[in-house]
């Protein structure tokens, strides 16, 4: 029932808004509303009752195993959400005062050099507000370089990003946005870039190229320096799309491997919570040379004290990106999740996360499952195909992943990358244990199964959630966006 | 090891299973020479404890006593059920619904949203969140561009009135693209857009940004503005604040020309919903628009539509609309977007209700109109603007402002927003705000300790003892 | 599964236990420890997943309307809860001085002006823990009265405490161990107590009288001045359970009904949460007489400052019952919830849950239920006798509580009181809706069809929760209270 | 009206079903002389933001800095995730299981916790709560009278080591029924129970309690004390701190005489397990006892069985013993006990496990121990005990100790617990516990801070200045 269906014409919760008497109220005729607008009218039972109700119609880390593939779905620290929402951070203005803030900006500058030790970038800056935001910080950045060149003149034959076909959407969205165009690069059939076809693409047309290693097939891209030459070579940049972060954390830094710049997606790597969709963060880290035109604000240190600063000071910025600071409340998650980890806890991060997927790789195979690119390593994540349950049994991913509900399981990613057909991207993270994995495979080789002998129970399925399996279709076609109280 | 759950023991059999040696050995494919060193800046880790005590005692040191900012973050009582809820593990931790029949609850609620907002605004339709008011007006002139399909111009016209950080984040973000946006200057005395000097002839422009209430908390002629607008064949993108919005006029509406009526696209920031200050963010945009532009919309919408049985249900709509199909052709690169905020904003609005919604500004309203009364009592203090405001007013001080500011701040009061920066022309201006949190007597113990300190400023500045009056 | 069943041994919670070396053990040999406890092994994360989950399993009041009679499920708000844990709050230390409390023993004594006032009683103690602590203040305290009397020799004759037959069993169960007899005293066929048998039975031996008013059998005892009067008479004090305080709150006060003593259950009529068994908290207020014997702690206020007393100063108090102030915690958000509802608030509690169990009764009762009083008002609560479906349909009482779970709504209390056969005692509280009054009703009706058509459906309910109806016996003969590793 | 839901058309179509004209009506049965005149006390209700600015200036006022004191009540480290995950609604505000089916969580819980009690005690069985540790002595006091058919004398031996709060609570609530609490006293140099002191031939008693830690944190010779008991045919009730259980040996295991090993009851607060402070509740009062006695046990049991598809299911079992069931003849009369602090404190034992357990009192410990080495540095400050001790320790004053105090209180500390009124022997006599969670800086802190007071009200008591040493 929605939210709306219980409401009832005056009713009023009178704890949450007490009406006083003799209101000064100067608003022209003309300006008023007239009408109320139609907010439930419910008491705070009813309103906590329902949400309530809502919430346990979710799948959440805090209840299920969810290897949902590149988007690094860890445990999110109950530690981070308590200690972020004390009072003194919670209730903090933007418009306060550096010298009332000390407490707050420390935070935000020892994340930030946090942030550059583990990416190995020159400096770092806070503000995006999302991975996709830090992608469209880091191009601007690559356009105002080259803007930049040749004495401020500018370098304006350069239009083109590069975007390998495995890319996530946001990679060749992003380059639009900046007013670049895109170039698709095609993926070798060991899950690397082809370079035969980097090399033939690049030019004096190339603005730079957008990756992500390991990149988004779950294997680490080996020929990264000589990707990075060739490009460099040509008068372009490396953008690092951080989402895989988590894969490499403190064992291989971005800047090492001759990126330019960077974001990262301290939504996975760092663990603060999807909330159902965000929100996230996206710090972009940078090399020197870049330096002059990150976002702002950023934090200083000076004598002790720090300081926010803004375009005033960093006249070259690429400017500000939000209202104010970014997500804060997401930044100081991060950073109490990064100092309850520490150096040693970093590297353990990757680790078991690497762990985790080649023991799930060799399980799945060893059971019968086809693994996309079976001769390479696993990073922090890998895929299955499905095209022969699709072919010879009429069950495809979709079907395999609405089943995986059914027996308690969050569905891996489905048809990401585009490039690999009927795939299941799969992340355990590490924050699962050895049970949960095997528990996982179990079902999936329950499911395989039942593809084989009763495959209408897969492709039925969910049978055992609030709905059954929706029509989209329908939902696209006959838009009903909004309840109009039918 | 910290969130790492795995035993000695189960990682020999793991290791056994995958045929390596050791965890290292997994790591055989990456170069040898791109192995990093360690980490040099990262301390060693900490306890929940440790960096508990660490967290307390930088919370303790920036506490302060009372706000009295505004400037598009404002503090509000939020019901101690909406994040008590919002918190609850099911909405934290889960990801973006994209496994519709995992996902009910969030799909739901974030539907439930959108019809709030809808009819908050009077507008058609609204997405399910942005990143923020600013980063939302942004996407609401890229919108604009791909919408009006009349205009050929790109010319956005960008009042001086709409807040300063938007209209940098907009050209930020919209400047590559080659659109311009085009200053209108306001009337000193009013401090709103002056009618009078809009021309007649403008120019073909493709859109027409209105702030309700502007940045300085006054209000715009919203309707003859819209009217102009769409009569040179304009869209109409609204920028307001959705809590002024209980008792203003919504964009919907705005307009006296019965063709036309009602903002094109309305964006803004939710955080006035029941959204913490927390330093200026996680905060939300949110984004409603005509039905007839709803495929330009950037961002996720959720739709309601049935099952296999026929049972009502909720999804992602219109994805086609969005980067992960759409990849370089899509809206907006948008992907992870604002859901927790979103989701203790619908629960806020469904516990304050319309009846709370309502007195809430209304109260907002009327402690600023007795906290400007009370300024203006006081010496070497100057309202600068005529015009009816919701709840900001704009003071003009004889002393250094910064001094002020600093010396409240030192008394824990976080005195306002100065506009100096962003307007060079109201050097020495606060702006000063107070919601329903603050009681008659904290809007006239600020005016007083206002009083004291400037008196004490005063001295200070100007040795030789004032004359007695 | 049991939380014992996800753990391996040598898993460790490194953010929840750091280590330190070197430390200092001055523990002889003897007196250690040798073998580790049998605590569960399990990450932070399984320890959220699992009480997540395990959360989900239950029926609340934030999920379901739960109308259980003299129990007042009504709305916990939420404020309750975030206010009283507000770190001054919830971090101080009982041993702190009284200097440093001020602002914490505000709040106690506040309430205890608060519930002096709502129940017209001389002086209130919040020491008690819960309803059948207070009960046990109370009848301390009707012990320490006659022990007081004829000059402090006492009245050793006065032996026996009467409780009539509807009454709770915290009521007997509590003068057994303060060294009562109980004598039962029957009740009318209307309800209310039986004058004449009560004449009977007073005399020289009456210590005194448990009564609640309205009774637990849904019902304002009519009489009850009358009753009054012979206890009084014969020499015996008035105990009042004020467990069904809500029903009243605010119109009638226990102290002008002629009690000597009452307990009140905060957790219950102050809507502190049930917390899945307590805690609660149970103050009591005296009359004049019995001021003296109180428990304590006490808060007193002395020229704008607040104190903590104890024996020391009350030297004829029934003494201390908890280590230190009892359930203050309980106590705040019981405080906080008086200051919301206020002066106007606190009776239309009592308004509304009348109307609400009078309409329901209403309602029930034009549907063809049987009501056990059909001929008096309700109360807060009233009692629904299903005799006539045990015996012509040979569906009981259980069934139809258990087929309620089916419905979505937690069944009301059954046989209680024990002198009702087959008795279902509804409790709505003020704060439901009509809407799911309703609901509820409906679906009374819908479980009545179904007992008359296929009544196995009902014996066999409920059907759709985590398990299926328990059997009890064997687990009470087979006694498994401890997991044991098999 | 806060907290009704009901509309005015609601009331009316009520009120008509009902056939009354009014809610007035509804009271017709009360004698119109005992209607009350309305709440004088009382005030006007508040709204959730005016309610919530009182409670956090009061909140505010009472913060304090650092807290050495202990007693029965401890300061340890709660993991955020424990709160968080007990304030759930469906925690929060479910009530006691008695519908099994629909209480699954809560059951299954306390069944968790049983076991995890039992363990931590190495005792057979445990019930599920009773409200703090003072009231489950007089419980296990009422329950070994009743258990110990072999003695008739209703006389328990009650060291004066125990709780002297521990100690009033049992005798007010057992010595109506006849019971004897006879005190035994202890040793002045170590300040636990001297075991040669104890009578050979005691005289018919029905049980003798044993603390472990005792009041002053010292550690009693607890072997010797049970097998003497149990040479005497007395039960054992061991009052424990379940925290020190982790470094101490269990009192199931208690005693050297292999034909009956073991404490017979074992009783305690809960607090330690991840409860706040809160000024001393609500806690929750722990009972375990052997297998033979369960039937004799108060408060709630679960046990586990099948549903009818023969699914494992947990329930309220041994119901027969409760006051609802046998009424007058219960075991006790208990009813609402501490469930959801049991359920905080089932989390915490299982998110800190075996390994946090042990390091939080090891750590308890050890800062324990140079606590009492920097004070031992102090002038005017004595230790006054020899044995060993847990986390707490005993320190007797030449200054008058409320001033001390006093003047710590108003610097942020609370320095610890005064002995004097409950052992008039002790005056002077302050005791002190550092918990895991006082850092090494915090304890040599505090020994500066309280030599620095020492110092100075030294220099105040005696205005004629000291001679130079
Ligand atoms: C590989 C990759 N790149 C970029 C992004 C975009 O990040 P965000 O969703 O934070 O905008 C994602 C997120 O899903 C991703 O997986
Ligand atoms: C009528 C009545 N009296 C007494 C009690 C006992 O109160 P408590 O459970 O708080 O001990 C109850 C609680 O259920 C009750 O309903």
């Amino acid at each position: 029932m929605l939210v709306f269906e219980q409401s009832r014409t005056g009713r009023v919760n009178a704890a949450q808004s007490a009406k006083k008497d003799n209101m000064v109220n100067v608003i022209p005729d003309n300006l008023k509303r007239k009408t109320r607008p139609l907010l439930p009218e419910i008491s705070e039972m009813q309103a906590v009752r329902h949400y309530t109700r809502l919430s346990q119609k979710n799948f959440s880390i805090d209840t299920h195993f969810y290897p949902l593939g590149s988007c690094t779905m860890k445990y999110n620290p109950r530690a981070c959400n308590q200690l972020s929402m004390l009072p003194g951070l919670l209730n903090r203005h933007p418009a306060t005062p550096d010298s009332s803030s000390q407490g707050f900006l420390a935070c935000m500058y020892d994340l930030q050099e946090i942030l550059k030790d583990v990416t190995g970038m020159y400096e770092v800056s806070l503000a995006p507000m999302a991975g996709a935001q830090g992608e469209f910080a880091g191009v601007a950045m690559i356009r105002a370089y080259h803007d930049a060149q040749n004495g401020g003149k500018g370098d304006p034959a350069r239009t083109e990003i590069l975007v390998p076909d495995a890319a996530h959407g946001t990679n060749p969205a992003t380059a639009t946005m900046c007013n670049f165009k895109v170039k698709e690069i095609p993926t070798n059939s060991d899950g690397d870039v082809d370079i035969d076809a980097l090399k033939a693409a690049v030019g004096p047309q190339t603005a730079g190229i957008m990756l992500t290693n390991p990149s988004t097939l779950g294997v680490f891209e080996r020929k990264i320096k000589e990707i990075a030459g060739i490009v460099h070579d040509a008068g372009g940049l490396l953008y690092y799309d951080g989402a895989n972060l988590n894969a490499i954390l403190g064992k291989v830094k971005p800047g090492d491997m001759g990126f330019d710049v960077i974001h990262m997606n301290l939504h996975k790597t760092f663990s603060t919570p999807h909330g159902g969709g965000g929100p996230g963060a996206g710090p972009v880290g940078v090399s020197k040379r870049l330096e002059p035109y990150l976002p702002v604000p950023m934090v200083v240190e000076n004598g002790g004290e720090y300081h926010v600063v803004t375009e005033k000071s960093r006249p070259q910025s690429i400017g500000r990106l939000s209202a104010f600071m970014g997500n804060t409340g997401i930044l100081l998650r991060a950073y109490i999740y990064a100092r309850m980890l520490g150096s040693e806890g970093m590297q353990r991060v990757a680790e078991y996360a690497t762990l985790n997927a080649n023991y799930m790789l060799a399980v799945l195979q060893k059971s019968g499952f086809e693994i996309a690119y079976p001769n390479r390593r696993a990073t922090h994540e890998f895929i299955v195909t499905l095209k022969k349950q699709a072919k010879d049994l009429g069950v495809n991913t979709m079907d395999f992943a609405k089943r995986l509900l059914d027996y308690g399981f969050h569905a891996p990613t489905t048809y990401f990358p585009l490039l690999v057909p009927e795939c299941l991207l799969i992340e355990p993270t590490e924050t699962e244990t050895k049970q949960e994995l095997d528990d996982f495979m179990q079902a999936m080789v329950a499911i395989q199964k039942e593809a084989e002998s009763e495959p209408e129970i897969v492709k039925s399925a969910p049978h055992t959630l609030p709905v059954r399996r929706l029509d989209d279709v329908k939902a696209a076609k006959e838009l009903d966006l909004t309840y109009k109280g039918e | 090891m910290p969130f790492i759950p795995h035993t000695e023991e189960e990682v020999k059999s793991m290791l056994e299973v995958i045929g390596v040696e050791s965890i290292e050995d997994l790591f055989d494919e990456i170069p040898e020479n791109l192995r990093s060193e360690g980490l040099t800046k990262v301390p060693e880790g900490l306890t929940e404890m440790e960096i508990g005590r660490i967290m307390r005692a930088r919370a303790d040191q920036d506490t302060y006593r009372l706000c009295f900012a505004g400037g598009g973050a404002y503090e509000h009582h939020v019901p101690a059920a909406v994040w008590e809820i919002t918190t609850r593990g099911e909405f934290y931790s889960a990801y973006t619904p994209y496994q519709a029949e995992a996902s009910q609850g969030t799909l739901q609620l974030l539907y439930e949203y959108q019809t709030m907002m809808a009819s908050l605004t009077a507008m058609d339709v609204s997405n399910a969140s942005l990143y923020d008011g600013a980063s939302a007006l942004a996407e609401a002139v890229l919108m604009a561009v791909r919408a009006n399909r009349k205009s050929k111009s790109k010319r956005v016209l960008m009042p001086r009135t709409v807040n300063p950080a938007y209209r940098k984040v907009a050209y930020n973000i919209v400047h590559n693209q080659g659109i311009v946006l085009e200053e209108l200057d306001y009337d000193v005395t009013s401090g709103t857009i002056d009618i009078n000097s809009l021309p007649d002839e403008p120019g073909d422009f493709t859109a027409l940004v209105i702030p309700q209430p502007n940045y300085f908390g006054s209000l715009e002629e919203v309707d003859a503005l819209t009217d102009w607008a769409h009569q040179h064949k304009a869209l109409v993108i609204a920028v307001v604040n959705p809590m002024s919005l209980a008792m203003l006029k919504p964009p919907g509406e705005w307009g006296n020309d019965s063709d036309i009526t009602g903002a094109d696209i309305t964006c803004g920031e939710g955080q006035p919903l029941g959204i913490p200050l927390s330093s200026g963010g996680p905060y939300f945009g949110f984004m409603c628009c005509r039905q007839v532009y709803v495929r330009q919309m950037p961002g996720r919408i959720i739709g309601r539509t049935v099952d296999l049985d026929g049972k009502p249900g909720f999804s992602l709509t219109l994805q086609a609309r969005e980067q992960h199909i759409r990849r370089s052709k899509a809206t907006s690169n948008i992907c992870t977007n604002q859901g927790l905020l979103v989701t203790a904003a619908t629960i806020y609005m469904a516990i304050v209700g319309p009846y709370g919604l309502e007195n809430t500004a209304a109260q907002s309203h009327n402690n600023t109109q007795l906290l400007m009364s009370e300024l203006d009592k006081l010496n070497g203090v100057q309202r600068i603007f005529n015009s009816a405001n919701f709840h900001e007013a704009v003071f003009k001080f004889d002393l250094p402002l910064s001094d002020v500011i600093r010396s409240l701040a030192a008394q824990g009061i976080v005195a306002g927003v100065r506009l100096e920066d962003d307007y060079p022309e109201l050097g020495n201006c606060l702006m000063v705000c107070a919601t329903e949190t603050k009681s008659e007597d904290d809007i006239k113990g600020f005016a007083k300790t206002l009083a004291t300190t400037l008196t004490r400023l005063q001295a200070a500045a100007c040795p030789v003892q004032p004359k007695m009056a």
